[in-house]
């Protein structure tokens, strides 16, 4: 990667954290309700995940989403309208915090069921495959989700029906209050995902180089029509479940560890190893980020909510 | 005009929409290979091939969510559930899914799918297979609910279904597959949301739907022996179902019977009530008579199953009730 | 007598009656370390250990079947669902197994199980997490469905619950967690399928459930400014409901409005007015008001979510319509 | 094994086998309505997973229930009234075929819905563990269940506990019309049950004495309190899904292979082979079982339903 690529993927992990730490801000202020799930700290899984994707390729996820639809390209003032309930959001302010969805930017959606989304996944895979395009669909969820019926029956056929899929499961270690070994019988997710008759890898979410090589790989594979793959990214939330979890299940020592393996220095230092690169670089796309998204919160305040007439819109098409 | 089944009906419809529309798939247990286990998707893994007629595994929620993700992207499926008891597992996707993700996303999905599912009581298959679950989808905005009584409908509204842009529910009624009637060739899509008056009559309005709607023209035959004439309104769309059909029909017997396969409470029979009452209060001459399944789970035992299903003589009874007779 | 909010009153309610009954277990997603997500089984760990206050993984299904067998095999067990959005994913363990197995297996089991589970709108949690589903429970042949509206009722109604030898679905109403009220020491089991009346009134009856009946008691202040007298009825179990009292309260009224906050179609609303109309017609001196929530999803935006939910305003306008005024 | 208990085990599957026989005779001449879902051909996989069992243990398992129902010690007769849907049967003639019950045998029912009855399994499973019994839980499904949501919660749930199950897989290869490699990602079952981290055999379903050595040795851990095991029984179901599927599906090769192994012949061989017997020890068996079938015909025959008024009995415990 060259350095404007790498400066790019700096950028982009600046962006998605420090939309969430305003995000914070703005939610303490009383600007937005609701749940609100910030993905601080996880910035590597979805950028290496999403490095190699085109264009035309598709996004699906969770409800901690604000990080995936910005990585598509979504307007980081769009999002933040949506998070304050206004007819400016991507939503319109209908979805909120939980369910941002752009289909200008292919991103189709985050999901407030935990693995509710997995078989969507499957559906817009088909679509490809039916079209003999090659497309891929990149699918989020936690390591929670690998809990849930629905994952297994969606996983199944994804394998079963050569689908080009990429599941990435964040596995953060937690499900709000409840640790992976608390969860699941088998400690390691990916083992689990061998069910399904696909490659599987287990790799540091918290490395943006190894995130984003074990997903060209699985991505290559799924345009070439060799079907799904299965990514255990290893990470960790820095913050609570969501805004109103203070996460006293976790000891300060765990928080340390994970914080010292904290994506962003370690994709600095990258570049400044490889690269002659002035601090002050750094610093501009830090002011970068700072004026989108002040431009961002600014253009979310400016909005307003639908009038009420417009409630029963979009329940139907007529 | 050619006379087929109910099922043929379906089967037909099919057909033609899936060559009409290269969008249009079928998704399902054993609708391929085996050509769907009452035979309604049978032929269409021949003619169109598997990947328009996908067999899947025994996994309703993922069938359901795999057709929502499919319309997403452009596609139009018309997944099946081998019958409407095993709708239960998937109602996260149909109704927490399906139903809301165009409202919820702003308006920015279009989803296009039909779900086609048999239901119904009477052939003995005990409590968990035996259920009439229209109550959990009318009740659920977003979906559009469907449920032909004969060929002609079931042929017309699989058509408008399979092309209309919404969410769709479609009931068939298992005891109905073999019923057949004139179904006329070139059929069109039907009218969603429009009642049919299958019987026209001026002293009671009996209202029905799906498999209901026989017992209500028996029970109308009975009652004309009677010197009662009775007009059977066949609701054909669930939700959002005909208000104006059923008030004018109302506004000219003044009086009214609705008949439900499901339970009573919170039932169809309840809504029908309710609305009549607020549109059309002053054209009653008696109270609203509702006849429903009962309200408990059907057994077994051959008997016992038909006393929890209406039959004609239990309009006929309520009928004559709103007659003071 | 003590103060207490309603959380606290259902947590006081699961701490007497596991230490009362061995055979009552807890068990759902973060129950037992956390505390519950909304901190009602807070304690519970501490004080009966992990064998009887379970944490699970995030299955749904699995989470009720597993009472369900638990019961069958004679433990009293108390599942959470997180929320009441959850259960869509537990729907056929709840009314396809455990709704129906007594029946189905002629009367051999007896399943305790008290599902509880916390809904309602009004926090901007948007369309996938804001569900009032009552409907579901209420149509199903073989369950309880019980909903209180105060401290004291929560406790009681829970004691009642867990007590009773049926399958009970307990919905708690996220916006009322914080409520206080008295409630006595030492609360007794309430009567299950017993109405309360909150407040009496001559002109019109109020009839309302859950949540929804500070709204009717803040409409009854309202109405009683401009000298009308409002009857407030608490149904407090869904399923079966008192028919009696209400019809009482109708026959000294001759006016009911219904205030339920789920949708409006098949909805509570329509089950009270097609049997007020059944039981008390000739009471009546003007059609049945239905107040309901929306007739689609909860959308985020706060004003657009407050504009499905029923308020004050909404059950006054419908009680001076009842009024002529 | 001694010739008693070698001659039992005959007895029983004669049992099961003959009491589908005429089942299927009794339902073609319209003696009882609904499915109808026969055992033929499976009878080593439940006398197997069955012979080490206690009274004191729970069965419980899919709408294909006759054989466990009458394996369990049920009554012949109370199971074919309840076939006949009259009051003499097992469930009062509310359940059928699909989902006879016997709570005095703790024969915990036959459940209609694919997968269903999984989590049941873990919830007795836990009253076992919560009351320091020693009892176990069998639990019969088929291969189709593996494709079902609750079937991988339940597993996981099962294991994670350390509770008393033996998941028995009935891998008829089927579901309906769709074949195991049609189906599932990964044609081994076994391994997919993998997942949750307990030990797994896979067995021919169609010998008793390899089937019951597998069970042996799960029971035991169940009862030792080493949490649950997964059996796949490879066998094959010799008609159609149900009485009215012609299973045209499966080539008539295929059918007599596996008809070539039937368990029936195979033990009564393995007797032979063991023990002085003379045929006629065999057909005293076979005239025993006849002779209990007609009593149970006789007995069905002379029942009749409940009286309607009783209708809503069983509904709710008044
Ligand atoms: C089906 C379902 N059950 C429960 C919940 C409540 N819930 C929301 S997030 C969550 C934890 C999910 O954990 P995980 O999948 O690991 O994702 P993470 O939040 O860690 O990103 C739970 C239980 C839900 N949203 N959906
Ligand atoms: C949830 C659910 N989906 C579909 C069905 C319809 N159905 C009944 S049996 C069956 C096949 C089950 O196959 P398998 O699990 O292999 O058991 P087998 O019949 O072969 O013993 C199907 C699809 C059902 N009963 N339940
Ligand atoms: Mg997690
Ligand atoms: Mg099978």
């Amino acid at each position: 990667m060259n350095k404007a690529e790498l400066m790019e993927v700096y950028y982009l992990m600046q962006l998605a954290r420090t939309f969430e730490t305003r995000v914070a801000e703005q939610y303490t202020r009383g600007k937005m309700g609701g749940f609100c799930h910030l993905y601080t700290g996880e910035e590597a899984v979805a950028v290496g995940a999403m490095w190699h994707l085109r264009d035309d390729d598709y996004v699906i996820g969770s409800y901690r989403d604000h990080a995936y639809y910005l990585l598509r390209g979504g307007d980081p003032g769009k999002a933040m309208a949506e998070l304050f309930g206004h007819k400016e959001g991507c939503c319109k302010g209908k979805g909120g915090s939980m369910h941002l969805f752009d289909w200008d930017i292919n991103f189709l959606g985050g999901y407030a069921i935990v693995a509710g989304m997995c078989p969507l996944a499957v559906g817009a895979a088909k679509s490809i495959q039916y079209r003999g395009e090659d497309r891929v669909v990149v699918c989020f969820f936690g390591d929670g989700a690998t809990n849930q019926g629905v994952y297994h029956e969606a996983l199944n056929m994804g394998s079963l029906y050569e689908l080009p899929i990429v599941w990435v499961c964040e596995n953060n270690h937690y499900a709000i209050g409840t640790s992976v070994p608390r969860s699941s019988a088998r400690e390691s997710l990916a083992r689990k995902a061998r069910s399904y008759e696909m490659p599987t890898y287990v790799v540091d979410g918290m490395d943006f180089f190894k995130m984003q090589s074990v997903a060209e790989r699985a991505i290559a594979d799924a345009r070439a029509g060799k079907g799904p793959s299965f990514i255990e990214a290893q990470c960790y939330r820095y913050r609570g479940h969501s805004m109103s979890d203070p996460a006293t299940y976790r000891s300060e020592e765990e928080v340390e560890y994970w914080k010292k393996r904290d994506p962003i220095p370690r994709i600095k230092a990258a570049i400044k190893h490889d690269f002659e690169v002035e601090e002050e670089e750094f610093e501009e796309v830090d002011a970068r980020v700072r004026r989108e998204l002040d431009e961002a919160i600014e253009f979310a305040s400016e909005g307003s909510e639908l009038p009420v007439e417009r409630l029963y819109e979009d329940l139907y098409v007529e | 005009m050619p006379t087929i089944s109910y099922r043929e009906a379906l089967n037909q419809a099919l057909f033609e929409e899936m060559h009409r529309d290269e969008g249009v798939i079928v998704l399902g247990e054993d609708v391929a290979e085996y050509g769907g286990s009452f035979k309604v998707t049978r032929g269409l893994l021949d003619e169109f091939g598997e990947d328009r007629v996908i067999d899947t595994p025994i996994s309703e929620a993922a069938i359901v969510g795999m057709a929502t993700g499919a319309a997403m992207c452009g596609l139009r499926p018309v997944p099946e559930l081998m019958t409407v008891n095993f709708a239960y597992l998937a109602l996260d996707q149909i109704c927490n899914h399906l139903a809301l993700m165009r409202y919820m996303f702003g308006g920015q999905v279009t989803l296009p799918v039909t779900i086609r599912m048999p239901g119904g009581g009477g052939h003995q298959l005990a409590s968990q297979h035996s259920h009439s679950l229209e109550v959990f989808f009318v009740h659920t905005p977003g979906l559009i609910v469907l449920y032909p009584s004969s060929p002609a409908d079931a042929k017309a509204l699989l058509k408008a279904a399979i092309r209309d842009d919404n969410p769709v529910i479609f009931l068939e009624h298992e005891g109905l597959y073999n019923a057949e009637g004139e179904v006329p060739e070139g059929t069109e899509p039907a009218e969603i949301g429009r009642a049919g008056i299958l019987r026209q009559g001026k002293d009671v309005t009996l209202v029905a739907y799906g498999g209901m709607t026989n017992v209500a023209l028996e029970a109308a035959d009975t009652l004309a022996e009677e010197g009662c004439e009775a007009e059977v309104v066949d609701l054909r769309t669930l939700r959002p179902w005909d208000k104006e059909t059923v008030v004018e029909s109302v506004a000219r017997t003044h009086r009214v019977v609705t008949v439900e396969e499901c339970p009573p409470v919170c039932g169809i029979g309840a809504e029908l009530s309710a609305n009549i009452y607020e549109l059309a209060f002053d054209e009653l001459d008696a109270p609203v008579e509702r006849v429903s399944g009962a309200d408990c789970h059907l057994p077994y035992a051959k008997e016992l199953e038909q006393a929890c299903i209406p039959h004609a003589p239990d309009v006929v009874e309520a009928a004559l009730r709103t007659l003071g007779v």
